[in-house]
C-alpha cells in the first residue's frame, strides 16, 4: 500500500537535489502520466439571448447581494459579480456591457458610504469602470430603480435621499450627465433614447426628456388611487417605444404610452380576460380570488406583446403573495394564452427577448426554474443558485 | 437585562408623533408642490421643530372593551392576530412590517437590540388590535447598524403601498439619519390612535 | 366594516389642523388607548456566566460574519456585532470586554483592505476602539488565532503575510506594543500574562516570553509527527496557567505545561481511557474506529479538569468529520466521564467555566444545542441561530 | 465559451512547478534557519526566480495501465474516487479539497471563473488517480475576487494538515498576491508525479 501523503520533507529534498546536480526530472518521465497544467480564467463568448443575469439580494446577509450570470440553455452558472447591499443590475440593450448599482461601507457595516456604477465587461467579467454616484436608493432592489435608454448610453439611477432625484450616467464617459429633480415621484420608465417617466404617489406620472443637458418635465393628471389600488412598481416596460403595461394590486392593467406627452389607455381586467370577473380592490379587503402578486412579478416579451404575470388566489393586500401560477396574456386582445402551474410559488417571473424565448420563476429556497415560454413547459432547474433570487435580466429587454 | 439605558445619549428622545407628523407633512408637502424645498427629505428636521408635541394621554390604566362589542376585525390579517407574543408574525402590530423583528434580535417590541440605532424616520401602518377592538397607527421603526439579524423574517402587506408612496412602504431601508444604513430589524411603535 | 388603510391624506389634514388650531389631541384622550412609545435600546446587564458569543463564519456570505451575544439560560439571542470575512473573537476574561478581529475591503470585494481589532462594550455593544492592524491570518476562523492574555491586557493576533508573526496588542492603549516574528510557527496559547506558546511545521512548540517591550523564544523539541498524527490546533489551554491538552488526529493527548520553559508529558488515549484500543495514525489509514474530529472540537472545564471532545466513527483522515457523539474526559485519571450522544452531529463543543457549567454544540443548520455538562442532558436548542456556528466563547476561559 | 483569453495578461504564465518548488523551499527554509528570511513569504519570488523549470513531459499519449495491474488505491477517499465528473465532490482530484468547485462556479478543473484570479499560492495535495493507478501532486489554487460561489461545497482530508503547516492546510483563504483576498472557490492543478 502505497504512504500517503508523500512525505514533504523528502520531497523537498529531491527537488532542491534537481536543482543542485542539473539533472532535471527524469524521474517522472517514466511513469504513466497526466499533463502537469496551468491555471487560467475562464472567458465568457458575447452575450448570447438566453444568458441572463439573475440578481440575489441575499436578504440575510445583504452585504454579499451578488448577481449570478447563467446559460439558462445548459442550465449552467457561469460566473458572478457583487451587487452589495441591495445592488441593482441592469444590461446594454446589445450586451456590450451590464451595470451593477451597489453601495458599500469602508469598514463592511461602518465607515464611508460608497454608492457605485460599476460597468462589467460582459466576457471577462471584470469592472470596466467603477464610477462613484451621488447616492442611490436603498431599497429592495426592484428593476426600475436602475434602468438604461434603449441606445445603452446612459443609464438612470433612482434615489431618495436628499431628495427623490434621478442620476443620469453618461455610460460612454462614466460621467454623471444631469441629476433630475422629482419630489412626489419614484423610479424610471425608460421611453427610447428621449427620456422617461416616474410614478408620483398622487398616482399620477412625470415625464423627463432628456434633451442637450436639461431635463424637461410634464406631468399627467392621476389615473389611479394609489390607497385604494396602486399599481406595481414591477410593471413592464417595452423600452424601445415606451409602451408600458401598469399592473394595479387588483389586476387591472392600464396600457400606457409614455413620452412628453404619455397617453393613458383605458385598463383592462386580468381575470376579465380570462374569463373571470374583475378583482375587487381595498374597499373589500377579505375577497378571495385570483390576483397578481409576488416581487418582479410581470414580464413582457416585446416582439409578441405577450405579459406573464405571477398569479395566486388570495384576499387584497396579498400583492406580495408569491405567484402558484404564471398567466400569459396577450396585450394586443387582452386575452389569457395559457395558466401555467408552478412546481414552487414564485415571487418573479422573467423573459427572454428572442424568437424561442425562456420563461424563467424561482423559489424560496433559490431554486431557477427554467422554461420554454412558447409552450410553457418546464425545461429544468437550477437548484439553489443563490438565496433571494429577485429578477432576472436578458439580453435586449 | 434588558433595561434602556437613560444615559445613553442614543435614545430617542423627541415624541415620535413630532416624526409622523413630520412625514406626513412632507407628504402634503410633496404634493402641495412638488417642487418646493418641503419636499425634501432634509426638510423633515425643520418643519418637526415647527410641531408641537401632541399630548397623547398614558392611560395606563385603560381596559381593554368587552370582546362583544367590539369592531370587526378589518382585514384578514387582523382577523387572525394575536396581541400576547411579539415574537411571531400574526402578532397585531405587524400587519405592515417586513423583515426581522427586533423581539427576536435581542431589542424588543418598540426597542432595538444592543449595537444598533433606531431611525429616526419609518413607514407607517394602520393595525387592529383585537383585544382593544380599535386600530392604532404604527412606526416601523428599523433598527440599524449591523446587516440582517437573520432571524425568520415577517412580512406584512395590510395597506403596504410602492415605494412611490414611501411613507407607505416596507421596502424601504428606513435607515436615514443613523451613520451607517445598514438595516438589522425592525420595530413597530404605537404613535397614536387610528380614528 | 372598518376602511383599511386609514386614509393618509385624512390623517395628515387632521394633524394639520390640529397644530393650526391649538387644540390637541383631545380626540385621542376618549378612545381605549394602548400608550404611545418612544423607541429606546437595550442595554444589556454586565456579562454573566451563560452569557456567550457564538462566532458565525457564514461561508456561503464570508463577508457578512457576525458574532451572535446569547443568553444561553434562556436560549435567547441579546444581539450581534460584524465580524467580517474569517473574523474572529476574544474575550476579556473578565468580562470588561469583548475584540472581534476582522478584515474588510473598502468596496466589499475590492478596494483597500483594512485589518480591525475592534473592541466592544459588552453591555451596549458598541464599538469603544476600532483599532487598525498591521495584518491578520485569513484562515477558516479558529480559536486560536486570536487569543488574550489572563489578566486581559494584551490580545495576540496571529498574522501570516508577509511572515508568520504574532501581533501584541495592548487593551488599555488599544496600541501595537510588539510584533514578533515566528517563522515555521503558528497560533497562540496563552500562559498566564507572561506570554503564549505557537505550534511550529516540525511539530515542536516555540514558547513566547514578553517582558519589557520585548520577546524572549524558546523552543521545544518536537514531540509529535505532524504527517503521521498532528496534534489539532483546536487544543484547549487553561489560560490561566497555561496547561494545555493538545489532541492529535488519532486520538492521543499530550499534556503540556507551557512556559519559557515548556514540559510536554506523556501522552495518553482517548480510546483507552475509554476501555478501547488505542487508534493507529496515517499508517494505517482504512482503520475504522472512534476519533476525535470536527472544528473547534474540544472544550476543556478549568475547574473540574473535564475535557470535552467530538467523536465519530471513522478512518484516519476524517479529522474534520462532525462528532455524532462528545465524550468527557478526566484529564487528571484518563478516564472516560460519559459519552453523550448528539442529536445532530456536531463539529463544534463548548463549555462554560462556572460551577453549573453549559455545554454547547452546533449542527450543520445552524442550530445551537445546549446542554447542562453536570448531567450531560439536553436543556434547549435555538433553531438556526447562524448559518456555520464554529465556536462559543464564554466568560473566564 | 469557455475558451482563455491569451491576450488578457491575467493568466498564469510561469510553470506551476516553480511555485510548487518555492514553497518547498520556503518549507525548508523555514525549519532550517527560522529567524532567516528564507522563512518570509517574500522570499517566494526571490527564490522561485533561481529555480528552473522542470522539465515534466507531456505525453499526450500515455495510455491508463491495464486495471488488473494498478496499485491499490492508497486511502478511503481514493478507493471510492472517480475520474469523469469534476462538478461532484469524489472527483479523484479533490482528494484534499475545501471549499466551491471552480468546476460548478464558471470555472473548470483548473480554470477560474471569469471575475476572478488563480492565487499564485495554494496548498498541495497528493490525490490517487484511479484510472492510471498513480498518485499525482495536485495544487489546490484558489480563485479570488469575489465573495463564496455558494455552490454546494466539498471537503477533502486527505492529508490535510493544520495551519502551522500552511502547505498541507486548506483552511488557508490561499488568495495572497491576488489583489482583493475574498475567495470564491478552488481549482486542483495537476503539477507533478508523486513518485
Amino acid at each position: 500500500m502505497r504512504k500517503l501523503p508523500t512525505t514533504l520533507a523528502t520531497m523537498t529534498a529531491f527537488l532542491l537535489a534537481t536543482v543542485a546536480s542539473g539533472a532535471c526530472g527524469n524521474a517522472y518521465a517514466d511513469d504513466p502520466v497526466l499533463q502537469t497544467e496551468e491555471s487560467d480564467i475562464i472567458k465568457l463568448s458575447p452575450v448570447t439571448d438566453h444568458r441572463i443575469l439573475v440578481q440575489d439580494a441575499v436578504g440575510h446577509h445583504a452585504k454579499d447581494g451578488r448577481v449570478y450570470v447563467v446559460d439558462a440553455d445548459k442550465g449552467k452558472l457561469l460566473g458572478m459579480v457583487q451587487a452589495a447591499y441591495n445592488g441593482n443590475v441592469v444590461q446594454d440593450p446589445k450586451g456590450r456591457a451590464f451595470y451593477v448599482g451597489e453601495t458599500v461601507w469602508s469598514r463592511g457595516n461602518r465607515g464611508d458610504r460608497a454608492d457605485l456604477l460599476a460597468s462589467y465587461d460582459p466576457q471577462t467579467l471584470e469592472i470596466v469602470n467603477d464610477h462613484l454616484l451621488p447616492g442611490r436608493a436603498l431599497v429592495t432592489p426592484k428593476k426600475n430603480d436602475l434602468t438604461i435608454s434603449s441606445d445603452g448610453s446612459r443609464v438612470y439611477v433612482y434615489d431618495m435621499v436628499p431628495t427623490n432625484a434621478v442620476h443620469v450616467i453618461d455610460t460612454a464617459s462614466h460621467k454623471l450627465s444631469l441629476n433630475v429633480d422629482l419630489p412626489g415621484c419614484a423610479l424610471t420608465y425608460p421611453w427610447g433614447n428621449a427620456g422617461f417617466t416616474s410614478i408620483c404617489a398622487d398616482g399620477s406620472l412625470a415625464n423627463v426628456s432628456l434633451n442637450a443637458g436639461k431635463a424637461d418635465v410634464t406631468h399627467t393628471k392621476p389615473f389611479f388611487d394609489p390607497e385604494k389600488d396602486a399599481v406595481f412598481e414591477h410593471s413592464p416596460t417595452r423600452r424601445t417605444d415606451g409602451k408600458t403595461w401598469f399592473i394595479s394590486y387588483s389586476g387591472l392593467v392600464y396600457p400606457t404610452a409614455l413620452s412628453a406627452q404619455t397617453k393613458i389607455d383605458t385598463a383592462w381586467s386580468i381575470q376579465e380576460a380570462a374569463g373571470m370577473k374583475a378583482a375587487p380592490a381595498a374597499d373589500s379587503p377579505f375577497t378571495v380570488t385570483w390576483r397578481p402578486g409576488g416581487w418582479q412579478l410581470s414580464a413582457l416579451h416585446y416582439a409578441t406583446g405577450h405579459l406573464f404575470v405571477a398569479m395566486h388566489q388570495g384576499t387584497f393586500w396579498t400583492h406580495k403573495t408569491a405567484g402558484t401560477e404564471v398567466w400569459e396574456l396577450d396585450v394586443a386582445t387582452h386575452k389569457l394564452i395559457r395558466r401555467i402551474k408552478l412546481p414552487k410559488p414564485s415571487s418573479m417571473v422573467g423573459v427572454t427577448q428572442d424568437a424561442k424565448p425562456l420563461m424563467f420563476t424561482s423559489d424560496e429556497a433559490g431554486d431557477l426554474f427554467i422554461w420554454d415560454a412558447t409552450t410553457g413547459k418546464m425545461l429544468r432547474k437550477m437548484p439553489h443558485l443563490g438565496d433571494d433570487l429577485y429578477f432576472t435580466v436578458a439580453l435586449g429587454e | 437585562m434588558t433595561q434602556s439605558d437613560p444615559t445613553s445619549g442614543r435614545e430617542m428622545r423627541a415624541n415620535p408623533l413630532d416624526r409622523v407628523t413630520e412625514r406626513l407633512i412632507r407628504h402634503v408637502a410633496g404634493h402641495s408642490s412638488r417642487r418646493s424645498l418641503l419636499g425634501r427629505l432634509g426638510a423633515w428636521a425643520t418643519f418637526g421643530a415647527l410641531v408641537p408635541v401632541l399630548p397623547i394621554e398614558r392611560v395606563s390604566a385603560a381596559t381593554p372593551a368587552k370582546a362583544a362589542s367590539l369592531p370587526k376585525a378589518p382585514s384578514p390579517f387582523a382577523a387572525k392576530a394575536q396581541t400576547t407574543d411579539p415574537t411571531v408574525c400574526n402578532y397585531w402590530r405587524y400587519c405592515a412590517i417586513d423583515g426581522f423583528l427586533c423581539a427576536s434580535c435581542g431589542g424588543g417590541i418598540h426597542s432595538c437590540p444592543p449595537g444598533t440605532r433606531p431611525s429616526p424616520t419609518s413607514w407607517i401602518g394602520t393595525c387592529f388590535n383585537p383585544g382593544y377592538g380599535q386600530s392604532y397607527l404604527v412606526a416601523y421603526r428599523d433598527c440599524c447598524g449591523q446587516d440582517a439579524c437573520s432571524q425568520p423574517a415577517c412580512l406584512g402587506t395590510d395597506g403596504d403601498q410602492p415605494s412611490y408612496r414611501p411613507q407607505a412602504n416596507n421596502d424601504i431601508i428606513w435607515c436615514f439619519g443613523t451613520g451607517a444604513l445598514v438595516y438589522n430589524c425592525s420595530t413597530s411603535v404605537i404613535v397614536g390612535n387610528a380614528s
